[in-house]
């Protein structure tokens, strides 16, 4: 009796983040309006409890819930990140949400859903759980994304956001339908097992692996199902913005690990050559039309979708490395573009959302600091050295040379200086250029600003001692195969 | 003798140290110190090379007393395995030379301070000249390739900034840079053929490379595939390129007269009685590879022969009175290595010798003469200075005779001894040569002469305020000339034993048997009265006495004959006015080819093909690229849908038919 | 106590750059005096590696080796021998100058232009003394970025297009490097240590691969004909500090990568490709020397030498003979030397007169006779004549290539000429003459730091030229050893 | 002579896919909801048909009861402007169509040549089998993570709901009850001089 | 009861078809956006008779909870679709396809 309860406490995490996003919504309702920072500080507390609830947990595996839950070093090491992520997004959200009348008690909360949801999806051991954690966390977001609803283009965002969201959970369903018709079982593991004995080049399951694919790349914003992305990333307030570029991508990688490695390993020269085709399309989509952006968050936007290319690139790879190296890339892209819409924030303010990209002109002789911050972040991104960016690419190529794609590693190196062209843009304005007279930039050095300096400045030390990251992540990945 | 006997306290290798170090010593302080000290700037370069000089006759005795030496100073570098070293070899020809050297260098030096007195530049020039001295020293004593190219080139650097010295005349500017061009072209062979020499040989050092070509005879090289060529004719073409370069050969010469650009002093010490003739120190301290090659030494001939009475003739159309020495320093630059090509290495060191003092003294002496005429030039302007300037007068005259060979003046010894030489040669080409060089003898005595007559004799042309002003220069002028005119007097009959026939420097020199076309002279040799007399019977005598008959006709007597004689000959002198439209050639093809082509690779291939197609092209494409696809994010949401599908549906047939 | 000299040499000046970084524009006379002092205890600790090294062994020398990114198995891991301790010492000497030269003529931001090239000097070095592939790569990139900002911030009117063409292209250049080293390290059982790569036996396939890809890097560094057009570019928008560290020691590195990496990782590609490398150094030499003649920007025409100069090295390299290779290593110092020399004189008349315009100016000599006195010994170096280093090396690569084959000696030898050429046509037109421009008639001779950078350049292409054994001497056994490397087959029987 | 369940599939699936198409190509938003309660219908049948009586009846409740009614209301709150929306989609049908049916048609013939596509017997169902007792105790007990993961779902729903469209327009004029509560004579009228003071 | 089922497959081309329908209506249909959230329903009405018609074939009610908590979610998605149609609705006083494309490039 009751063995699905057995082990409860490794969603302990989950229940902690979940109970307490209700007391936030509690207190906000009651108290919101006199302690304005309430849901704020709360949440920043709610996290950094995950956090080391999750730390405890650390070292345990095994499942619970009769195995639609899953506890492993991966499940750890993405909740942490996924905390930071949201942490980040916390601290240099108050000025912008208050600038716009944003700064309320559902932001926050709609934030501890979400990443609720993300966890759900990381420790998912049933395309059961797994789906419901990907839901959670899309509904969160199209709601974020809405929620500065008298923007026209935000409202638009999340319009686009919504349908073309539910139309990729639908293309994920119809695979997981079909998974589930060939092995009649939800459980992930089991699935895994009853492949074996479904021939590889079974059609039907070669299907549901392209469903599945498809539904994936669309929450990794791999071309071609990345269109979304950057009407969202503009559109969205920017903190949403943030946000979708940070923790997401982490659930958007679990997906991945959960269902294909941990269930569809036995598929993977398929779902391997799929994505050789997302990765191609992907790196010349993402950094080619990034170049002719004028808006940077669309500009990152595209360059997302370049780094889902490189990231994917450890994925086809598709062996323990790799995939340790794509869960790299991605916490570094995580890092990243908290780092670089961090930036877009600090600078924002009411009525200038500081998103084109001639709005950096002269920063260097207005804000030597921040300047230097934001270059940091961008020679990261264009994956040049001394950075941590440099050491992502790194490990995906080295990761994508070793299963044999050679070409699509030189590809890939390619598009990468295509893609540094557009990075050296922004550089180019903070430095080069001379600041317009009337627009000026106004910098507080406040919370933000310092968690900001720490963020970027983590890129550059973590690009010279990238080793302990690294480590890190590949611990995530031990035994996943 | 007594008054070297105190330098056997020293080493000998610090005698020999001393001989290039002291006007290098002078050099630095004319250098560093004289623009503090202008008036007293001679006297570093004029002590140093005194020196030099001084050492230098010390150096010649003790060789005579069968003294030398071969050794090396340190070690420049080991390139890979390869050691090269500064070192000096130091025999009977490297003496000579000294001697040479430092005996005109030091009346150079001397006239200088004349010449130059009145100069800004006076420190600058005497410190660059002692640096040309103990360039040259460095050269002649070298005992390796690399030490003679690097006198070679340092010589050419001097020659180069001393052309230059006027550097606000734009002329002198490019007749500078013309000078160092083409003789980097010479040295672009001479580089080359000390590759090949230390490839075939394996090293740079003289003995080791002498002693390895004999293994060397008879092998050959297809430079061109195809075309096997003897190793060491290769190589000896090779160091004749170098030799062209600097001893102004055709067609390499077109600097020389140009270098005329440079003070006076210049032109005598390097244009006429050193620098040029490193050429022919060059060849004639090769013997032993040149004696292997009878090809190469059948151009070297031919090339001489053509350089020695074309350049002659040229002469005869300048009106510049130092052109008109340059031209005849080319043609006898020809002579030299025209004894070259016949073996006959002694007789083109004597002429060198003979030539050095000569050339030297002409050139003093036409110094002497631009001086008094307010650096007037042009001899056309000029006439009857003979009694304004007696000395100079005097000295040209001997310099002029000594030129063109009449007996018993230094010209006339060596010149013929060479052309007896040359008689004798049995090499293809020889006897044109001998026809050339004959002719040649015709050809020197009429330009001297012309120019000697059209200078000292003859009405005045020049304007008033000159003729008023002239006057015979000082003291420090005309010793040198003086000191000068002597060995033009008498050095041809006093050394044409020891030096032309190679009594003395045959120590230094190989000649194949064969080609021993001294020896042979040698064989019947009876003394140089014996040799004199022999000289009033051939063709060469009398045509220099009917050169200067003509002369003397046309250009003091009979003063409006050539004026006709022009319209006449009038293409011929057109040709030769146009020199051969050698210049022409350099200037139309060469260098506007140059420029041409640089501006092609510049424009067309930099920056068309490589800057604007592939470089910014390939930019501009992605661009393009960027800004078309951009466009297919139309913003509609059907749009994306259908990506998504289209991407989809793509993956399923392309499952379906790889697998089904 | 020698164990973690070559990290001083590359930390040193870093953190010194941090410092000066931190001290801020405003106080510009702080920061200078700080980045004096900085630099000259970075040419500090290099001196005891000269001093220290052991001339008899081909072996690294000062190895330091400490796992770094024990996930993927790099090392930090740093060794010099012969041919990278001149480098080292180049870079930290020049650096002093830089900062002498750059004293008075930069004005705005100041520490962050002091730091930028304290930091990139710390770069460098690691890339001569990194023997870990990655290690290398990532000092070889990151270099990027501090020359990227000086171009770019301290530049001129065009400064940005020549920046990021700078970048992109240096940048396009080494990924491809990035791949090789990549693939190198899952053939030679998981190392990236630059030691394991030479001992790995390699198909011929897999070398001609990996060969191009360093091709690319390094000839876009050095640069080689065809993709040497980003160097005129970025040195004549560069600040004359900047250009002079970019053709002093930039350039080197690509020369360097070939001896590091290409000669012994790949030899059989090596010889077997080396007919391209010929015909691409003599097109440099040649073809390059050419264009430079034309040039009517002083900074473009040495920059266009530099690049023909360079031809003389890669054409060293791929004769595979000791007297070439090491004549070209002498090249590259003397061009070190020499090019750091030419592009400070016309950065002297730039600071004074503000255009680079051969037209605009003639007639220097008669109000600057010291500047000209000295930009005529550099001129004669950049001539190569005997007696400056510039001599040293092209005799040596002459003489080498002429063992393999006499027609690329020929054409090499051309350089004589068209380097004369080009060099004193420019003086002459510079230099020589009558003032033609009221504006020449003004200028001041060098003032006494002008004197002290430029004369010290002056000594050691005297030194170079006249006495070069020491030189030489240091890097005998390293090249010899490369010599054997490179001619022992890698490919697996 | 066919089996009555299999007429009805075809009978129910024929409305199903009729009344979908007539769903995304009615004119009138109205009309479209009103089809697709009639494919919810039909679709609900065919659950029944395979034996999931359970989900049969909560597809009308939950999806014809609420959501088509909150659609119902949407469409009709919304003031949309019916005659731009009849402009055709015509032009864009052939490759749209294209596409679809060539997917189709690699998933039919993938699924019918699939030995999957072949098991015509369903595994028989216990004659007393309670096909809503059965999904409740799997839901309570093995599912029961996930139920209340959809919990959450519906929570955020509605926080998400009504953040998005509540609204206190500052515009707006609604009722303060307390105030009107609290009001007293004096606050309503007050008396004005009129007259023209005399100065 | 058991006799005379259709064959699987023929459920499950029921749902590709219904499917495409879904799809086809995203893709096709250019001037309404509530008929895009109907043609969402489609999508997830086909899987879930993919769902059923496996659970059923396969004696597996494992289909049949997914299908529940599909049916919630697609519950939730509805409203929060909705939800944020009225909000665009708002701002632009249009829900018309081709009008959102405020954001493109």
């Amino acid at each position: 009796m009751n063995s699905f309860l057995m082990h409860w406490t490794f969603a302990i995490p989950e229940i902690w983040v979940l109970t307490m996003a209700c007391v936030v919504l509690l207190a906000d309702l009651f108290w919101g309006d006199r302690l304005r920072d309430l849901a704020a500080v709360l949440t920043v507390l709610i996290l950094i409890g995950a956090a080391v609830l999750t730390i405890f947990e650390m070292g345990q595996s095994g499942t619970t819930f009769a195995g639609l839950f899953v506890l492993d070093p991966f499940t750890n090491v993405s909740e942490l990140f996924s905390y930071l992520a949201v942490l980040m997004v916390v601290l240099y959200s108050k000025r912008y949400l208050m600038d716009r009348g944003l700064y309320r008690g559902e932001v926050f909360v709609l934030l501890l859903f979400a990443l609720l949801g993300i966890m759900v999806m990381v420790s998912g051991g049933s395309l059961l759980s797994i789906y419901l954690g990907l839901e959670l966390l899309a509904l969160s977001q199209y709601a974020l994304v809405a929620l500065y609803r008298d923007s026209v283009v935000a409202t638009e965002a999340g319009l686009k956001y919504f349908v073309l969201g539910a139309l990729a959970s639908g293309l994920l369903l119809y695979g997981m339908s079909l998974l589930y018709g060939l092995t009649g079982t939800l459980d992930v593991r089991d699935i895994a097992g009853a492949l074996v004995n479904v021939a590889a080049s079974n059609l039907v399951l070669v299907f549901a692996i392209v469903f599945i694919v498809a539904g994936m790349a669309f929450k990794l914003g791999a071309a071609p199902f990345h269109m979304w992305l950057p009407d969202v990333y503009q559109g969205a307030p920017t903190v949403v913005t943030t946000f979708l570029a940070s923790a997401p991508k982490i659930g958007a990688f679990a997906l991945i690990i959960r269902l294909l490695v941990d269930g569809g390993y036995g598929m993977l020269e398929s779902w391997q050559q799929i994505f050789v085709a997302l990765t191609l399309a992907s790196l010349v989509v993402g950094n080619v039309i990034a170049i002719a952006q004028q808006n940077i968050k669309r500009m990152l936007a595209y360059s997302t979708v370049g780094h889902v290319g490189f990231m994917s690139l450890g994925i086809v790879a598709g062996t323990e490395a790799g995939l340790a190296s794509a869960f790299f890339y991605t916490v570094v892209y995580v890092l990243m573009s908290l780092a670089g819409f961090g930036m877009i924030l600090l600078l924002s303010r009411a009525g200038f959302e500081a998103e084109r990209i001639d709005d950096f002109k002269g920063l260097a002789q207005r804000k030597p600091w921040y300047a230097f911050l934001m270059l940091i972040v961008m020679f990261s991104m264009a994956g040049v050295p001394p950075t941590v960016g440099f050491y992502a690419k790194l490990a995906v190529f080295q990761a994508v040379i070793a299963a044999g794609y050679v070409w699509l590693a030189v590809i890939g190196v390619l598009l990468a200086v295509i893609g540094a062209f557009y990075y050296l843009r922004v550089v180019k304005v903070m430095y080069f250029d001379e600041a317009d007279a009337e627009m000026g930039i106004i910098v507080r050095d406040d919370l933000a600003s310092t968690a900001l300096s720490i963020n970027s400045l983590a890129l550059l030390v973590l690009g010279i001692l990238p080793g302990p990251l690294m480590a890190f992540c590949f611990y995530a990945m031990q035994g996943v195969i | 003798m007594w008054a070297f006997d105190w330098l056997n306290a020293f080493p000998p290798i610090a005698v020999y140290l001393a001989i290039p170090l002291a006007p290098l010593a002078g050099a630095l302080v004319a250098g560093f110190l004289g623009w503090k000290f202008r008036e007293q700037a001679h006297w570093g370069p004029l002590i140093g090379v005194a020196i030099a000089f001084y050492l230098s006759l010390a150096v010649l005795w003790q060789v005579s007393q069968g003294i030398t030496f071969y050794d090396d100073i340190y070690t420049w570098a080991i390139l890979g395995h390869l050691p090269v070293s500064i070192g000096f070899d130091i025999d009977s020809l490297t003496a000579l030379m000294l001697v040479i050297v430092t005996f005109v260098s030091l009346c150079v030096h001397f006239y200088t301070i004349g010449y130059m007195h009145d100069d800004p530049g006076y420190a600058r020039f005497f410190s660059y000249i002692a640096l040309f001295t103990f360039s040259m020293i460095m050269l002649v004593m070298s005992n390796n390739f690399l030490q003679l190219f690097f006198g070679w080139e340092a010589v050419g650097l001097v020659s180069y900034l001393l052309i230059g010295f006027w550097f606000q005349r734009e002329s002198a500017n490019v007749a500078a840079l013309k000078a160092f061009i083409v003789n980097r072209v010479g040295d672009f062979g001479f580089l080359i053929g000390i590759a090949a020499i230390y490839h075939y040989c394996g090293s740079l050092d003289y003995r080791t490379v002498f002693a390895a070509v004999s293994h060397l005879v008879g092998q050959t090289v297809e430079i061109i595939p195809g075309h096997p060529w003897n190793i060491l004719t290769w190589i000896a073409l090779l160091l004749f390129i170098g030799a062209m370069g600097k001893s102004a050969q055709v067609p390499l010469h077109v600097w020389l007269p140009e270098s005329m650009e440079g003070p006076t002093p210049i032109s005598a010490l390097i244009h006429a009685a050193t620098m040029v003739t490193a050429g022919i120190f060059m060849v004639a301290r090769m013997s032993p590879i040149y004696e292997q090659s009878p090809t190469a030494l059948s151009v070297i001939l031919l090339i001489g022969a053509i350089t020695a009475l074309f350049m002659g003739l040229v002469g005869l159309v300048q009106n510049d009175i130092k052109r008109i020495i340059a031209y005849s320093t080319l043609s006898q630059l020809g002579y030299m290595t025209a004894a070259l090509g016949a073996s006959a290495f002694s007789a083109a060191i004597f002429h060198l010798m003979t030539h050095a003092f000569f050339k030297a003294l002409l050139f003093l002496a036409a110094g002497s003469v631009i001086h008094a005429m307010a650096n007037e030039q042009d001899i056309r302007k000029m006439g009857g200075l003979r009694k304004a300037m007696p000395i100079t007068y005097i000295t040209f005259l001997i310099g002029s005779l000594a030129l063109s060979g009449i007996p018993p003046f230094a010209g006339f010894f060596s010149k013929d001894l060479i052309i007896e030489a040359v008689g004798l040669s049995t090499l293809p080409g020889a006897d044109w040569a001998e026809y050339m060089l004959v002719a040649g003898a015709l050809v020197t005595a009429l330009y001297t002469f012309r120019m000697f007559f059209l200078v000292f004799h003859g009405a005045p042309r020049m304007d008033a305020y000159t003729y008023v002003h002239l006057h015979e220069s000082p003291s420090v002028i005309t010793i040198p000339l003086i000191a000068l005119a002597l060995p033009a007097v008498f050095a041809g009959w006093a050394y044409i034993g020891p030096i032309g026939l190679g009594h003395f420097l045959n120590s230094s020199l190989v000649i194949a048997p064969q080609l021993n076309t001294i020896g042979e002279i040698s064989a019947h040799w009876h003394g140089a009265w014996d040799f004199l007399l022999q000289g009033l019977l051939v063709w060469p005598f009398w045509l220099a006495l009917l050169g200067i008959a003509v002369a003397a006709y046309f250009y003091w007597l009979y003063p409006g004959v050539p004026v006709a004689l022009t319209r006449i000959l009038s293409p011929f002198i057109w040709i030769l006015e146009s020199k051969y439209g050698f210049d022409a050639f350099n200037r139309t093809v060469l260098v506007r080819g140059v420029i041409q082509f640089g501006r092609v690779f510049w424009h067309m291939g930099d920056e068309r093909l490589i800057d604007g197609i592939m470089v910014n092209g390939t930019a501009r494409e992605i661009g393009k690229a960027a800004l078309s696809w951009r466009r297919v994010q139309t913003g509609y949401i059907y749009h994306y849908a259908f990506a998504m599908i289209i991407g989809l549906i793509l993956f399923m047939t392309y499952f379906v038919v790889w697998k089904g | 106590m020698h164990s973690s000299l070559l990290s001083y040499a590359i930390w040193v000046p870093i953190v010194g750059g941090l410092l000066v970084l931190a001290v801020g524009d405003r106080r510009a006379e702080v920061a200078r005096w700080l980045a004096l002092l900085v630099s000259i205890a970075a040419f500090a600790v290099t001196i005891p590696l000269f001093t220290g090294f052991d001339t008899h062994t081909a072996a690294m020398q000062f190895s330091e080796r400490v796992a770094w990114i024990p996930s993927l198995n790099i090392f930090y891991h740093l060794g010099i021998d012969g041919i990278s301790l001149w480098f080292i010492l180049l870079t930290s000497f020049l650096t002093v100058l830089v900062v002498i030269s750059s004293w008075r003529n930069v004005k705005e931001r100041v520490a962050q232009f002091m730091a930028a090239f304290l930091i990139m000097e710390g770069m460098m070095i690691g890339v001569f003394c990194a023997l870990d592939a990655i290690l290398f790569y990532v000092f070889w990139e990151a270099m990027l970025i501090p020359m990227f900002l000086i171009i770019g911030v301290w530049g001129g009117p065009r400064r940005v297009y020549a920046t990021i063409k700078f970048f992109l292209y240096t940048f396009l250049g080494s990924v491809l490097m990035l791949v090789a080293l990549l693939y190198l390290y899952f053939h030679s059982g998981d190392s990236f240590s630059l030691l394991v790569f030479q001992k790995t036996p390699l198909g011929m396939a897999a070398q001609v691969f990996i060969f191009i890809a360093f091709f690319v890097a390094f000839a876009v560094k050095i640069p080689m004909w065809p993709v040497h057009t980003w160097l005129p570019d970025a040195h004549v928008e560069a600040p004359t500090a900047g250009s002079v560290m970019l053709a002093a020691v930039m350039l080197k590195m690509g020369a360097y990568g070939f001896l590091r990496l290409s000669l012994p990782i790949v030899p059989d590609a090596s010889h077997k490709l080396a007919w391209l490398m010929i015909v691409l150094s003599l097109i440099a030499v040649i073809y390059v020397a050419l264009v430079a003649i034309v040039q009517e920007d002083m900074k473009k025409l040495v920059a266009y030498s530099s690049i023909a100069h360079m031809g003389f090295v890669t054409l060293g390299f791929f004769v595979f003979d000791s007297v070439a290779i090491e004549g070209s290593i002498i090249q590259m110092l003397s061009h070190g030397f020499i090019s750091a020399a030419m592009f400070l004189c016309v950065g002297v008349l730039y600071d004074r007169m503000h255009t680079r315009n051969i037209k605009a100016y003639g007639g220097v000599a008669n109000v600057m006779p010291i500047f000209a006195a000295l930009m005529m010994l550099f001129a004669m170096g950049n001539v190569g004549l005997p007696g400056t280093s510039g001599f040293v090396g092209e005799f040596m690569v002459v003489l080498g290539t002429y063992q393999v084959s006499p027609w690329a000696a020929i054409l090499a030898a051309t350089g004589l000429v068209t380097g004369a050429s080009y060099t004193l046509w420019l003086f002459k037109r510079v230099i020589f003459g009558i003032i033609v421009h009221p504006e020449v008639a003004a200028l001041k001779d060098l003032d006494g730091r002008e004197i002290l950078v430029l004369g010290t350049l002056a000594a050691f292409t005297l030194l170079l030229g006249l006495w070069p054994a020491p030189f030489l001497d240091i890097v005998h056994s390293s090249v010899q050893h490369l010599v054997t490397q490179v001619s022992i087959s890698k490919i697996p029987a | 002579m066919l089996p009555v369940t299999t007429i009805l599939f075809y009978v129910f699936s024929a409305i199903l896919l009729g009344s979908a198409t007539l769903v995304v190509t009615a004119r009138n938003p109205v009309y479209a909801t009103l089809y697709l309660v009639l494919a919810f219908f039909n679709a609900a049948a065919l659950f029944i048909l395979l034996g999931a009586e359970f989900l049969g009846l909560i597809l009308i409740l939950v999806y014809v009861g609420a959501v088509m009614v909150l659609f119902l209301f949407v469409v009709m709150m919304l003031d949309i402007n019916l005659a731009r929306l009849k402009e055709g989609f015509l032009s864009y049908l052939p490759l749209g169509l294209a596409i679809a049916i060539l997917g189709v048609l690699e998933l039919a013939v993938v699924f019918w040549t699939s030995p999957l596509g072949h098991i015509t017997a369903p595994t028989a169902i216990p004659a007393n089998a309670d096909n809503t007792r059965a999904l409740g105790i799997l839901l309570y007990t093995q599912y029961l993570y996930p139920f209340e993961i959809a919990a959450v779902i519906l929570l955020v729903a509605i926080i998400a709901a009504i953040a998005l469209t509540l609204r206190r327009r500052t515009g707006a004029k609604t009722q303060n009850i307390g105030a009107q509560m609290a009001v007293r004579a004096k606050d309503r009228v007050y008396l004005v001089d009129l007259r023209e003071p005399k100065s | 009861m058991s006799a005379g089922q259709p064959t699987l497959a023929a459920y499950l081309i029921l749902g590709a078809i219904l499917f495409s329908i879904g799809v086809v209506g995203i893709f096709l249909n250019r001037k309404n956006v509530i008929i895009l959230l109907m043609a969402i329903e489609l999508l997830l009405l086909a899987v879930n008779i993919n769902l059923v018609a496996f659970s059923r074939y396969l004696g597996n009610l494992d289909g049949q909870v997914f299908v529940f908590f599909i049916l919630t979610v697609a519950a939730a998605e509805a409203a929060i679709g909705l939800a944020i149609l009225v909000v665009y609705f708002r701002n632009r006083h249009s829900i018309n396809v081709e009008d959102i494309d405020e954001l493109r490039g």
